[in-house]
């Protein structure tokens, strides 16, 4: 197979080396339980105060506003349940949007299963929530709105700043909203100062920005009510229970030192490869559409659908040809189900099932992109050929 | 995820294409699940002589699609009536559990084509004609009986077996 | 301060280097998603199934029936929440012992605000709790019932397989009833087949048997009535969302098969240094007391209050001189009140402050039991000399 | 975990022991919250000539107590009722917070030995012979009044300053 191209930078990264290299000593050698009193467990503790820290920085906030979890699905989870919970004596009403990732999504359903009433904003066609449509939403019974910073599967960026303006505006009248944001994909592209954005909440997973899987963020802002979603220990001043993950902790930290650093220069580098593969593929391909902002999107970010094809068979051909591309969310690719990002923006199904993603990180380069825009015609011209929609005996 | 047998017959299809002047033609699937199978056949003697297929999908369809034609190829319409999905994806050395309800019809595909072809010979024309170009659901609604997509149209994950 | 003798196996553990090694081409080379479909990231997937396989063997159950978490935390939480929401229909009332860990036991407070019903079974002077008593508690309002395997404090066993027996001939009534163990204690020194044990869901925890911090494994025996606790993808067959921590699941596999094949090898090593360790301490120093069941307890456990001193200067002392030990939990040091264990074993609250736990591991000699019992003599009576308990002028 | 100072005061206490013929005796802390201490003083013009603790607890329970005799000695009873538990905190280079409420209770512990020696001026006893063996409860409630243990029984985990 040769090289490998990789082009799934939204579904997982790989390790930083340097990442690799801060996580190492706290397996084998500062292997304490942070919550000890002795040498080596303080050791582990320094590590992890440190990592929060650090983490803080990232997000203009206060260490004590950090709160190290297992990953984006559990920020997800402990942001929406344990807000939800916490003011659900005064209000049982949560606004989400359509196109949230199934962390949010899924979390949601459940909380309706228990009783609490979910509106699923919709978007335009090009994934974004209507700010005007989300004022409308609110109710006297409205506790928690929960809107993703940027999509995983398009791209698209939503207007957070202008979302916290308005749930500003109702705090002012004495109205008890907490406004949450998954701001997983965001990293590394976007600045994550939370008081400019205005968020309360916001969830980061360290598997996106080249830092280790199973680790992610939880931003609280000081006084949001909060009921603890995973109890036990006192760990994360009781926030979030479980022994921590330290040599993870110090990579999240170490991954989002990096990425904050690198963020100018590597969204550059990736804005120029995303601009010339999305100009390659509307100029080789016909029929085929991006999907997502044309500008307000992230950096790394090509989605396409590509008529009378199924994606998962584009995948596996690009796969051989050496090169890892997604269809859709990897997160539901279990699921035969077409994007519900897709259908919410519009698409029929039958055309959403054609999706791709390519999501571009800091290794990929020009030769990359010349080298997918060499194959990937073919690719589709092949399937097309074997499809009995693309049969068009005259017209 | 895919057996080396399912990769093969995705990339290298058997027999795909169509039959200008087809005794019968089967189609199931439904683009709306993703997933769009249509066969050719060829009928002399009671026998299968030739068998053709176009199919838009994913791995899984496409490959299943490829090995029921080498399946049924050359046997009698009798043989071919008792090929199951299930016959299938064993032949192909299993499928992810997840593509076992969705991606995996072309035995119901063949079915059809030779239902089409019983139905036609006391005079019937093939309906290939209907399905063109993009009309997507056109197409899908062209068979002589509406395809049985529906159970395909919500997914559950199987209890997979250990 | 030289060579650190580390007996805190129970709070945590080194991470083994051949664990580390199967951990590390998961970090920078396999890093893929598990769930996408291309080369590398079937490579992460083929590692997920692997693990789950060796998983199963070691619990003698099905691949299917292992459940990846972030920890031991998680698993008890999402045994308990996710069986009681599960069987909420049909019945609200837990059952569970004063001895649990904080993860079982803040987990069923959670529950209770919920408005649930608990039962906290008392248990005796060592630890243990009634199977009788346990039956007496049973209602026909109970879906769930969680008793620990091993204590994680005092190393106590608690008659699982006995319980198992009772809840099987309810079930045989036609009662709903769910049996979780968290055996979070007993990887490395107990038998952990699922069916010899009776159980239907059971936790475990990777570092605390040389595994990677911050992985744990829920088994969920076919048909137990489950309500996923953290949602979102669909990832674990939907009964756990959440990117697969890659490296970590293949590290837990990994020291799991370690800990079973050195099983008896290990536990007999361990036995032999408590036993000297108990004896030296007894004989050496008076006014102490052994801590849970004499016989029925953890290999590695040793467990001891020390009258009139208090435990966190004798652990800052032996810190000093080279030994990490613990007082009580390490999870509840963030805490100040004493070991809930001991209080619900009868120990009046200001003995229960005295009490040290050493735990014992693989690496821990005879040299090191011996240098402990040369030293620990001396702590004690120095800090005893220093405290206004001890002057007893005359009588 | 904690600071080099409060390590040193924690393995080298000063001023630790009792003082038989004390001028006043002051009592903090509950063995039931693990801490107990016991200030004895020398008093001599209104100054405190010596003292001396006997602390039961943790590291944060010792080190204050050490520290707390080290900032009042030779202090006149005015400027000794002036030191605070945060100013003993302060001098020891912080404490972490979970031990700010309940092992920092040494300048109670002085006030109490002020009052203690303030009271019997007019000719009371000392009441340090109640403090006898291993008899807790009977021993924390030998002051002259009951010490504030109450607030101390529940401990809550203080809001952390950055
Ligand atoms: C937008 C978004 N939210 C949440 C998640 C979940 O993060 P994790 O896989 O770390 O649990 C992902 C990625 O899978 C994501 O892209
Ligand atoms: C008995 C017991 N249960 C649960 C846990 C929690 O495990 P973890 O720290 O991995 O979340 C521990 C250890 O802390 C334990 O000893």
């Amino acid at each position: 197979m040769g090289k490998m191209i990789y082009m799934d930078h939204a579904a997982t990264t790989p390790v930083h080396p340097k990442v690799l290299e801060a996580m190492m000593p706290y397996f084998t050698e500062k292997y304490g339980n942070p919550s000890s009193v002795y040498s080596v467990a303080q050791e582990a503790r320094k590590a992890v105060d440190e990592a929060r820290d650090k983490t803080a920085r990232a997000l203009g906030c206060r260490p004590s506003e950090i709160i190290f979890t297992s990953g984006g699905t559990e920020s997800d989870n402990a942001a929406v349940r344990g807000a939800a919970l916490a003011l659900r004596q005064g209000g049982d009403h949560i606004i989400t949007s359509s196109v949230e990732h199934h962390a949010v999504l899924h979390t949601c359903q459940s909380l309706e299963k228990q009783g609490l009433e979910v509106t699923y904003l919709p978007v335009d066609r090009y994934g974004q929530v209507g700010v005007d449509e989300l004022e409308g939403a609110i109710t006297d019974r409205t506790s928690v709105i929960s809107i993703m910073m940027a999509n995983n599967e398009v791209g698209t960026i939503q207007p957070i700043a202008e979302i916290a303006e308005v749930v500003k505006s109702y705090r002012q009248k004495g109205r008890n909203l907490v406004f949450h944001s998954d701001a997983v994909q965001a990293a590394g592209a976007l600045d994550l100062d939370v008081n400019k954005w205005g968020v309360d909440m916001l969830s980061l997973s360290a598997h996106k920005f080249y830092g280790p899987k199973g680790t992610g963020v939880l931003y609280l802002r000081r006084g949001t009510p909060f009921t603890p979603y995973q109890t036990g220990g006192s760990q994360e001043r009781n926030r979030r229970a479980g022994t921590e993950n330290v040599p993870n902790i110090v990579g999240l930290a170490t991954a989002l030192e990096l990425a904050q650093t690198h963020r100018e220069s590597a969204s550059q580098h990736s804005r120029r490869l995303r601009d010339r593969l999305i100009e390659g593929i509307l100029s080789r391909i016909e029929r085929v559409q991006l999907n997502g902002h044309p500008t307000n999107r992230l950096p790394n970010n090509v989605n396409f659908v590509f008529e009378f094809v199924e994606g998962e068979s584009i995948l596996l051909n690009l796969d051989f040809a050496g090169i890892a591309a997604s269809s859709g969310s990897a997160c539901t690719s279990a699921s035969l189900d077409p994007s519900h990002v897709l259908l919410a923006m519009g698409l029929p199904a039958e055309v959403a099932h054609g999706s791709v993603r390519f999501s571009l990180g800091t290794a990929n380069t020009d030769d990359d992109v010349d080298y997918l825009l060499s194959i990937l015609p073919g690719i589709v011209a092949k399937l097309r050929a074997m499809s009995p929609l693309t049969q068009t005996p005259t017209s | 995820m895919y057996s080396d047998k399912v990769m093969d017959h995705f990339f290298n299809p058997r027999n795909v294409g169509m039959i200008q002047e087809a005794d019968g033609v089967g189609i199931a699937g439904n683009p709306v699940c993703g997933d769009l199978l249509k066969l050719f056949i060829k009928v002399k003697d009671d026998v299968i002589e030739d068998i053709k297929f176009q199919t838009l999908g994913c791995g899984a369809a496409i490959a299943t699609s490829s090995m029921v034609t080498e399946m049924v190829k050359g046997k009698t319409l009798e043989e071919a009536k008792t090929v199951t999905n299930a016959a299938v994806a064993q032949a192909l050395g299993g499928l992810p559990p997840v593509k076992m309800h969705c991606s995996n019809l072309a035995a119901d595909a063949v079915h059809k084509a030779i239902e089409d072809y019983e139905g036609k010979r006391p005079g019937k024309k093939s309906r290939e004609s209907l399905f063109k170009g993009e009309a997507a659901e056109a197409g899908v609604r062209g068979g002589r009986e509406a395809p049985a997509y529906d159970e395909h149209l919500h997914h559950e994950i199987p209890e997979e077996e250990d």
